[in-house]
């Protein structure tokens, strides 16, 4: 079988040289310690009396995780390889380059990679007496039922997971309150997705996984884990349906209630179609009686090449909406 | 049979070139219940592992071992690396801070390495992780068993996995649909674990 | 033949249900007038006195060109079907909806169906008495030969070109300036790219061209016109290599000129694989003497689901960097 | 034999089938050269066409022709657009504002299409464009040959545009590339030009 498409060198080197052209992309809003070329730092952002909001992850969910590092948002990323978490270094680098001195927390999805790896950063932090804490985010709710809510995956919630925490810390509120938030905020994040085809990684240039046209998966994984189950490929109008569904199901918001909306590309699908996605979304929302207070629409959290679609609605409060509302300056993700 | 500091570092260039090999099969394994990365997590972790072992200078077994550790979880992060890293730096306790050991002790390395994956990684045997390998190997080594039967014990574990529903680690949120399919980690674990009763065979 | 998998419900309506996502998602940025469905006005930026830049074309090129609708780029567009020129009458709504008096800019990509719909346009509006002018975008230096820039199309310069353009008229300069400043823009903008597979229009979901696996089409126009020549599928560096020795030899910028870059998704290509571009047009600009003053990395002017990318580079002057350093607050593209 | 604005409301309908049956292959041949979209925008063209020429009440031959060309041009823009639109304004003019005429002058209206074109197009024969399938219509029926040698004239000029390189329209950047390979364009226009003779022929 032929390699896929790809504009890479060598597929070892892409994290590496993909980071080399983000920081020469954005000089103005990140910056890397000279011995840590796999922590990413925002310029502007992190400063004396702050909690340090550090994320991170595998690579090829980008913009997520350096994209969301900057002002407002995110203080440092730990950048790991393709569908990879970092190892502990460069969370404890970034930790420490970002550090403002009131403790740092590690926001980051649910995997047994990323878990383990954070977790012994967190033991290297808190030997050089730095508090650590740790946030998992599970918005994924194809990936466990709902009473196992602590087993789910994180996926494009990660945006406004992410923002709500950020706000906090760039509120200057104590480590304490930034942690609630951001259980608080993923605790009101829901997010379903489908495949459209698979992804293939820069080391093997392979399709994941196979999937056939005409055929679908539903509740895909970012990283081209297997979603609920496959079924035939149906109309934006039909999987909106399908997702609202589950997703209205388990988020229970009463009549008149706010919500945020994220209509991600997996990385290959088009703003066209995310957008008659949105369309149908918006149909739902308002169908439900909830009020649609901010509409973000784009590839905001990839699975590299993968065709397909996920839809996070974030049930809002007064709290989350200030935070969602906050200004953020970040390489690529601006408001306010 | 002696097993010296540098037949240490022969053991992580054989594991280097095992899954260099077996690379891109190790990743359709991964492909069919995650995320298609295991045989690249591996071939680059044992790589940076083999490349630091090379390093050590008139180092004791341990030392080669604690490298090799070092290299792998900085080269790899993912799951792979907290629990292989874990893996070696028990294993390099077990080899201790000598310049050899008798190639039968490697059975004590095998019951490190398992003990090291437990710790780190929390898994029961029957989740469907690379635990299912390790257990048995290191059950067979503890009883004494020959490099073949080790081997084979090693193996018929990875087989088994086939018929688990993965509750662990990413391939845990299938259900059913893991069913049928080996663990990769498993996969992987057995082929190491071949590497291993190869060397104790001498 | 299989049909390619997208997420879309009637072909035929993709371009308007995606406007009514579009609408649905940017209430703040966006609104359609009453009977004019295909023109996509400002909520903020038009206003008495100031030159009414109106851009449009074919859709399937998003965020080109809605995108760049708001406060400080264009007033307003007119919206084709997919690959396809507006008809005259959008471009005429959206030209009267965000009329400021002072005149229209009519500022597109220079492909024969869009001329002759949007001067006829223009004619309709001087029988309104509303003084209409056009500049043409011909960024595409695989489009047509150095001496005859004029039959070049038009591709993601746009970006750079109607920023330019778009700032002069926030500056409430006159209608002369704005053209001139257009031009200028145009005159100073550079871009090539390559596609390694074919998009597949929503009304017929087969691949528009074969490209079979291992080669890719260079110099690939924005609808999936075949560029110059086949070639085997290379490496990162060398695509982009050989598209910056095309810019730069044609660009002829004296060593400590200034440029602006963006490095553009034709649609499929995610981030990782632009950036690692733009770490090689980084190093060819360094080497060349040239300072980047802004990069812009993304999915900026795409042609539906074609993997692929181009770069532009635009030659600044003091001039064009204030137009380019100008804010702009539009629903898919803010800065300032 | 005459042709009443009924007939000119049934020529549309012809068109719009002969489009929406040839939708995908004028596509398939768009997309070698062009965008891949001539047989959509004639479809969508063509079926807008028809509607709105259906729904002139008792109106004259140039009503019929006029609704068409402003249904023709909303519905598509493109390149296709104003070009049709502005032969079937042509057509109506020609075709003149009364009940009927003879289908014989159904001639007259190939011509004034073919005027239409090149003034809203400014092409010259041999561009490999429409044009070189109306030409040699427009001129077979300005010398009053009969309705299959216009057709027949027609299709060898859509034909013959597979030796051209195209110096106009999308295709024009392709240089010796789009040797060999026939115009949509000038495809479809002998189409449409074959169901002009068929109305001729009664
Ligand atoms: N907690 C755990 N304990 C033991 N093994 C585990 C655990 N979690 C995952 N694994 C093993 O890790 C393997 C996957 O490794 P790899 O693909 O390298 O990492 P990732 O899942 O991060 O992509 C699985 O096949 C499984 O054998
Ligand atoms: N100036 C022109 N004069 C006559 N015909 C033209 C001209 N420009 C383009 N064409 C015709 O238009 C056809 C393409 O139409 P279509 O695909 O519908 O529009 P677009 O090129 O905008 O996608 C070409 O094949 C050619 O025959
Ligand atoms: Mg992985
Ligand atoms: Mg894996
Ligand atoms: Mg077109
Ligand atoms: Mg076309």
């Amino acid at each position: 079988m032929s390699l896929t498409q790809k504009l890479i060198n060598d597929g070892n080197a892409a994290v590496d040289e993909m980071l080399a052209g983000v920081i020469a992309a954005h000089p103005e809003h990140l910056w890397r310690p000279d011995n840590a070329p796999r922590a990413v730092i925002a310029k502007h952002g992190p400063r004396p009396g702050k909690v340090t909001l550090v994320v991170g992850g595998g690579s090829g969910h980008e913009p997520t995780f350096l994209g969301y590092v900057g002002k407002g948002l995110a203080d440092a990323a730990a950048i790991g390889n393709v569908f990879a978490s970092p190892p502990p270094q460069p969370a404890v680098d970034a930790a420490l380059a970002a550090n403002g001195g009131a403790g740092v927390l590690f926001l980051y999805g649910n995997y047994a990679g990323d878990v383990m790896n954070f977790d012994m950063a967190a033991e290297l932090l808190e030997m050089e007496g730095v508090e650590a804490r740790t946030v998992l985010t599970t918005d994924d709710i194809a990936s466990a039922p709902r009473d196992q809510r602590g087993k789910r995956r994180g996926v494009a919630g990660n945006v406004f997971i992410f923002k709500a925490a950020g706000a906090a810390a760039d509120m200057m509120l104590p480590l304490d309150e930034v942690e609630r938030i951001a259980r608080h905020a993923n605790a009101r994040t829901f997010t379903m997705g489908v495949a459209l085809s698979s992804c293939s990684l820069p080391q093997t240039r392979r399709p994941s996984f196979d999937l056939p046209a005409g055929e679908m998966e539903i509740g895909m994984g970012i990283h081209g884990e297997p979603g609920v189950r496959r079924g035939p490929l149906r109309t934006a109008n039909e999987v909106a349906d399908e997702i609202m569904d589950a997703i209205l199901a388990e988020m229970d918001a009463p009549r008149g209630a706010r919500v945020a909306v994220l209509v991600n590309s997996l990385g290959a699908t088009p703003l066209m179609e995310l957008y008659i996605l949105n369309a149908r979304v918006a149909e739902r929302l308002a169908a439900a009686g909830l009020t649609v207070h901010k509409t973000l629409v784009g590839p905001y959290c990839t699975s590299l090449d993968m065709a397909g679609a996920s839809i996070t609605i974030m049930h809002l409060d007064d709290e989350l909406q200030r935070m969602i509302d906050h200004p953020c300056d970040c390489a690529m993700f601006r408001q306010g | 049979m002696e097993f010296t500091a540098e037949d240490a570092k022969g053991l992580f260039a054989a594991f280097a070139a095992r899954m260099q090999a077996e690379r891109d099969a190790l990743c359709a394994l991964d492909g069919v219940i995650g995320d298609a990365d295991h045989g690249i997590a591996m071939e680059q972790g044992m790589n940076a592992a083999a490349e630091a072992a090379k390093t050590v200078e008139a180092g004791t077994l341990q030392d080669v071992f604690n490298a090799a550790a070092k290299a792998f979880l900085n080269a790899v992060g993912a799951s792979s690396g907290p629990l292989y890293a874990t893996a070696f730096l028990r294993a390099g306790k077990a080899a201790g801070a000598r310049p050899s050991m008798t190639a039968g002790e490697l059975r004590t390395v095998i019951v490190a390495m398992r003990d090291g994956i437990v710790q780190r990684g929390k898994a029961e045997p029957g989740q469907k992780t690379m635990l299912d390998a390790w257990a048995p190997a290191a059950q067979a080594a503890e009883a004494g068993a020959d490099a073949e039967a080790i081997a084979a014990a090693a193996r018929d574990g990875a087989e088994a996995t086939r018929q688990m529903v993965a509750t662990l680690g990413r391939a845990a949120r299938l259900g059913d649909r893991s069913l049928g399919h080996p663990d990769p980690g498993a996969v992987s674990a057995s082929m190491l674990v071949e590497e291993i009763c190869r060397a104790m065979r001498g």
